[in-house]
């Protein structure tokens, strides 16, 4: 049995006290325990900012790369090696901004692992400026007459792009995320959650208890998550009420089954075969 | 004498000009001719001028020459853009309907290929015609078409075999100025382009992943790789953009996979960030950059070597690669290989700086293209480890060198960062740490200038060398040899291996003569910047060529003659 | 002898560092004194160590110094991580409780700032602190505390000139064993950093479109940027990645607007292939590169040289540049203005390479900072033309530079591609447009290395050269000043203007030595390669430092020590 | 009064015989036209591909770029000067593809710009490989097993980030296209029209027959340009039959109107101003 304890790791967290964060990082390591993956069962792929830096302060294999560039990283590592069960832990800014045309592909390609977009609608790491999720109006050191660019709707658009797994989370979830993470680990294939988290640092309008006024859980309302246009409708709610939990999945064969290399064993084990390869060579 | 004949195809893109060049130089191959051929043609998918140049010898050739024995008109506007290329007594095939003038031979190619059963066997027509005036049997011509044509349905093989005939029957009686004894040796080698030649290098090197994003002249490497990849265990996957390409290989080499990718220069400029995340997190990458000219779009079809300087110092700050440029097909398969199994050894990126005319030549292989019997892998498990959960990815080593273990494949973890860091792999501001990375990557450059071929030298003993590098080698070579013909004291000097600059060895050789010019296809002899750098010695001039047309060697020549006079 | 204080204010990030090091620095201004202050932090927000290093003297001073006269530990670790820099006499301010250390000067900031009004004021308790102990007369304080709050609501004012003589009052019993005379002469220069010289430069430079994506060091030229921009005719736009943020200045360019960018290694990968767009278009555009150590991810908020061959040589293909590094504040102001000149005058890029010591640290301007009168233009429109309807784009002329009109703008239509393109403009694959349009563009180099400056020499007559570029200019300026001192004969040599490489001047200055020594802030003495590659000259050794800290004068010093025992 | 002679220009076209891009370029030019706007007060400008060629074959001011970044390029060129009056012309693989991040970022600006996506549904200048929007399965040299990344939708993408002109065309549409092209750039601020575009040489699915079978007018069909809703339905409809003509349309203010820079003439007619600028240097 794997325990949230086996998550434990020495290296210091560099979060800002009270960060959202933190609510983050506690329910991947129940996820992982709850879900019986140990430590060196999971990789963990990040891309550059706050929300990056999370694969260090857990146990876990981990590649921590360029910002903006997570997804395709792991898209090649889950090719090399379809067993490896990879969570990719992005920002906002990460993966909507830098990442976008990667954001876009990954799910349209439906590579079988789980993207934990930590939206503090901000850039934390460099110091405050906007991200592609500032709601419009939001003043910045370097938005100063705030932010005039319409707000990226992730979800709209991962649904949109036909991904089959949808769902938003909250920092301040506790269980519920929990929940998504294993849902989302779970489903067969590309897996969105969309987690509003506050920073405490840098965006003084989304805060926790702005959030804790507005999120509802959908799972609680009988939501049926098999109804896209309800969900795509779902997905522009942001306002007084804003839903939480999964909007939508509906499986269809993962990148991997799709490019038909699972049947093998992982393309890392197969053999090399050099009488094959000589016989390709001498009929030149 | 050698007997020489260059032959030129030339048409609009998309009237089959390789198909007839494709069957020509397979015929010549079997015959156990030697060939190279040129593909010439616009960033256009029909209409414009495309031609093929291919030259037939039985001698070695790695060049393409200028004069034209035979032109291969496929319409007239071809005729007229190339006739005077063609020697005194060179003839060109052309299907035209009046009185032919002194230079053509006139064939009704689509009447014949209407005759022998539709206007789709034009192409087999041209290329019987060809071969008849050449004086060769048409058995071997025969022969691959049956290869070819065997397995189709209905009478696509009778309708080549019969297309062939009638070109072939058509000029048969014209007597050409040249033609070889047609002995029907065996091949003397692979008839093999430097894409194709790149593709098998990379499954020779056991490549498991290749990722790429369509860019002209790189993408050939990746199209035979996907035609290939239902028998290997490969992967090639058309990725969003260039980012997102080299991206994906490495992450697949971080799994584990020996990975690679093929771009050109723009294509190249993206992938720089990711060049510098392989590097710092050692994980081995093989990058194809098939030069073409600049900047921005510039030429996209055309050849150049432009990129040298900025492969070797793509990306910011510092860290050990390696950079390798093949000059034919058979050293690309090889250099593949190494660069496949150099980036593996020491965990760093290896560039490959091919061009268009490489990629998109044809050659005969000067030595056979052997698959090693087998890899070596440079890979640890928990099995060779003491105590796996103290495993650290970045273990200070004398070589610099850390063993390398993959993710989720034991009990040791595998902790890697494009940011500084610690040993075991987690992200580090100290000072120190900083410095014993930096100290620790660099600390690989001695083992791999070790492993740095020198380069190859023709008559090293003459009192002017010639220095080049990569597809040019061909046209260098016979350059110096048509000089030493003409009594001059020319040898030339050919670098495949680039960096780690083999600075020693280079010296060696350039301080024996008593002046060198580096011969280049850029405007700025950045070769000869790189041998200032690395060795202090001053180029004596430099022969450059940057029309985005690969060099002939009676340009070099006379490139030199200009300095000589 | 000069007097030369250094006073270090450290802390966790978050706990107000700067504040405390700003009012410092501008009473130290305001009394005429000199100052270079260096901020180190950490990638992360709140926590860890910082510190803000300043060093007042009473002579200019350009570099940072390693002892430490007063340490204000903003909490206990900084105290234990710092007070080993002290100096036997140095003082270290800190709110402790029990009794202090022998070199410690106990100060309840809190408890004070309380007492004035509240914790948000114990930043100027330890600002008033810190002046007290190094005997400043509090007036200047107050003077600057009213600027700064007398239109602010409420109380402020009052409670932070009540804790500042507060902290003031606390301490000024003490005697500190430096003190300056505090003449209140008048302000030496301007207190300037890196990132907002290059910003006034920019606008000093007529920039009126600048684009980015946020990235230490260099998001600070555009946040100074954004907040002139409400009185300037700028406008600033935050990309959505660094491929937009260049292209969006290459887009305002062509439209005709003078256009920057400011980025790191990482960003300026991704601005390669734009870069090239910018140069076979010839549309000007300046490029901020802020180099921090790397490769990928490396030290985000630390400094480094790593950048330089790379940026001499980024982009596929070849085409003329300017890259400009300034050493100082008062340099980059000049140097961004300049670069806004020259591309635009040359229809080049231009690269300014910074850094983060330069981008962060504060200097009093070694000169004043002046707007230039009026701003020279070069762009044509019809009533310049014979024939608007003619006009071309990419017309040959003898310069290499073509007439430049603006798209929408009259009569005469501008035509521009990425691709290789005629003299109006259309891609154009013939041989000969390619040659010409090199040929054109390349054709610039001379005119453009005319423009260069020579190196700054500081007793260029020595027999020993140190030669460096970019920020670490006034440390060695200063390690030489030291080494002479010492009896060694040693000048120092400063290259700004890097590319075009003014070889010829270099090698004259560089002749003239027994030996000559490069210093810089990277691995592999990029500066001494390039000085190989131009002019043949071998540097005699290198002084190298790669930890991501600014130089020391000392660490020259004994680096060229080393050398010489 | 401009004629569409007026665009004549004597530069050699290179598409291929039957190419649906000249069905586009004569829509253009009419639409040129009847806008009675001048080639002067034209500026075109495009990525990389064949569709990015187009601004070569007529007369007009142009800027080709590079491949993907044509959207960037004119929103800084519009930020110099608002007044100019930019077309832009991509392709699937130029703007879905390696331009992913920028269409998604020109739209959230609401840049005031037409946009012709040519969308033949292949990379047609590098030679027939697969482009975001092949639908699934088809057989390409790259491809050799079919397409299996779910097909890129633009016009649902567009909507999900807000734009407020969508509409979709046909390079075969003739008259309707030229009307299509006259709304889009009367349209004050960003308007996408991807133009389903036949290849001949490499795209035998999606052919000019295959979408004359298809294809319908909404605008015969008296859809409602204003609602949201429908117009998302509408977007993910893609089979026996393709709606065309403007799906949605919705005035908000454009990017260099949200700037607050339109007030004062172009950004490049502003005046420098030395004094200004010298008592901000002397301040220091
Ligand atoms: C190529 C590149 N550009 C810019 C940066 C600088 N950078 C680091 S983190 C970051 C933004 C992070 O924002 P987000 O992804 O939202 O993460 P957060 O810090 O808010 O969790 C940026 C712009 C970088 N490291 N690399
Ligand atoms: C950075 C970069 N990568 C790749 C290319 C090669 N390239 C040129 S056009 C093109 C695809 C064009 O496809 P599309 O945009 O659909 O245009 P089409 O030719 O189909 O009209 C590619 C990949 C390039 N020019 N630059
Ligand atoms: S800056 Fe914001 S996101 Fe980053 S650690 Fe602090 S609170 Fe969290
Ligand atoms: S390749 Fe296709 S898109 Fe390009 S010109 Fe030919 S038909 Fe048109
Ligand atoms: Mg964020
Ligand atoms: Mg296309």
């Amino acid at each position: 049995m794997v325990t949230i304890q086996d998550f434990d790791c020495s290296y210091e967290n560099n979060w800002c006290p009270g960060c959202g964060n933190f609510g983050i990082l506690s329910s991947m390591k129940e996820a992982f325990a709850a879900l019986d993956l140990p430590p060196e069962k999971l990789l963990l792929i990040s891309g550059i900012g706050q929300a990056a830096k999370t694969p260090h302060f857990l146990k876990c294999n981990l590649f921590h790369t360029l910002h903006g560039r997570a997804l395709a990283i792991a898209t090649g590592a889950k090719m090399a090696n379809h067993e490896l069960t990879i969570v990719v832990n992005s920002g906002d800014g990460d993966c909507y901004g830098e990442g976008g045309n990667h954001f876009m592909n990954a799910i349209r390609r439906n590579v079988n692992l789980t993207l934990l977009v930590h939206n503090n609608k901000v850039y934390g790491l460099t110091k405050g400026q906007a991200s592609p999720t500032s709601d419009i109006g939001m003043v910045t050191k370097t938005q100063p007459h705030g932010v005039i660019a319409e707000s990226f709707n992730p979800l709209a658009i991962a649904l949109s792009l036909g991904a089959g797994f949808v769902a938003r989370g909250f920092s301040g979830g506790g269980e519920q995320l929990t929940r998504l993470i294993q849902a989302g680990m779970k489903h067969q294939g590309f897996s969105l959650i969309d987690i509003a988290q506050p920073c405490v640092s840098f965006n003084k309008v989304n805060t926790h208890s702005w959030y804790k006024k507005r999120v509802y859980d959908l799972q609680q309302e009988n939501h049926r998550t098999d109804d896209f246009q309800k969900a795509l409708e779902l997905s522009f709610l942001w306002g007084d009420r804003i839903p939480t939990g999964i909007l939508y999945q509906k499986k269809t064969p993962s990148f991997t089954e799709r490019l038909g290399i699972e049947k093998d064993g992982p393309i890392i084990r197969r053999k090399y075969d050099p009488l094959k390869l000589q016989k390709v060579l001498s009929a030149l | 004498m050698a007997i020489d004949i260059t032959v030129k195809i030339a048409g609009e893109a998309g009237q089959g000009i390789q198909t007839v060049g494709d069957l020509l130089s397979l015929v010549c191959q079997k015959a156990g001719l030697y060939l190279m051929g040129i593909n010439d043609f616009e960033s256009r998918i029909r209409g414009g001028y495309s031609f093929f140049q291919l030259r037939i010898s039985d001698r070695p050739v790695y060049a393409p020459c200028p004069e034209v024995d035979l032109l291969v008109a496929l319409n007239q506007k071809s005729y007229d853009a190339y006739h005077r290329e063609l020697t005194s007594e060179g003839l060109s095939l052309i299907d035209i309907q009046g009185e032919p003038l002194a230079n053509q031979v006139a064939i009704p190619i689509d009447e014949l290929a209407a005759k022998a059963g539709g206007k789709i066997a034009a192409n087999t027509v041209a290329a019987g015609a060809c071969l008849g005036l050449l004086g060769a049997p048409i058995q071997i011509l025969e022969g691959i078409l049956t290869d070819r044509f065997q397995n189709k349905p209905g009478n696509v093989l009778e309708m080549n075999l019969s297309a062939a005939r009638l070109g072939f029957d058509h000029v048969r009686d014209i007597g050409f100025f040249k033609k070889f004894k047609w002995k029907m040796e065996s091949s003397k080698g692979a008839l093999i382009d430097g894409s194709r030649a790149i593709a098998l290098g990379a499954l020779a090197g056991d490549c498991r992943i290749a990722s790429f994003y369509p860019m002209s002249p790189a993408t050939g490497v990746m199209t035979h790789l996907v035609s290939l990849a239902d028998e290997f265990p490969i992967v090639v996957e058309q990725a969003e953009d260039e980012i997102a390409a080299v991206n994906i290989i490495v992450g697949a080499s971080f799994a584990g996979a020996r990975a690679m990718t093929s771009t050109s220069g723009g294509g190249f400029c993206l992938m720089t960030e990711g060049l510098g995340l392989a590097a710092i997190t050692e994980t081995p990458i093989v990058i194809v950059n098939a030069q073409r000219p600049g900047p921005a779009t510039g030429l996209p079809t055309r050849t150049a070597q432009g990129d040298l300087m900025f492969v070797i110092n793509a990306s910011q700050d510092e860290f050990p690669r390696f950079v390798l440029a093949p000059g034919t097909p058979a050293e690309a398969f090889e250099i593949t290989i190494r660069a496949f199994h150099l980036s593996e050894k020491y965990q760093v990126p290896a560039i490959i700086l091919a061009d268009q005319t490489l990629n998109d030549s044809i050659y005969i292989a000067e030595k056979p293209l052997a698959a090693p019997q087998k890899v070596e892998r440079f890979i640890v498990d928990d099995s060779r480890m003491e105590s796996p959960s103290d495993y650290r990815r970045f273990a200070v080593t004398e070589s610099g060198v850390s063993p390398r273990a993959l993710p989720c494949n034991g009990k040791a973890l595998v902790i890697a960062t494009g940011n500084e860091h610690r040993e075991d792999g987690h992200t580090s501001e100290v000072d120190s740490d900083r410095i014993t990375m930096m100290n620790k990557r660099n600390a690989k450059w001695p083992a791999m200038l070790s492993e740095m071929l020198p380069p190859e030298t023709d008559h090293g003993e003459s009192d002017i060398l010639l220095v080049g590098w990569g597809s040019s080698k061909g046209a260098i070579r016979e350059s110096a040899d048509l000089l030493r013909k003409q009594g001059v004291s020319v040898g030339a000097v050919h670098m495949t291996d680039l960096w780690p600059f083999p600075a020693d060895t280079v010296k060696k050789i350039l301080e024996k003569c008593n002046r060198f010019f580096v011969v280049e296809q850029n405007s700025t002899a950045q070769l000869g910047r790189l041998i200032r750098e690395q060795t202090g010695l001053a180029h004596n001039g430099a022969i450059l060529k940057y029309d985005g047309r690969p060099f002939f060697p009676s340009e070099i020549v006379d490139g030199l003659k200009r300095y000589l006079s």
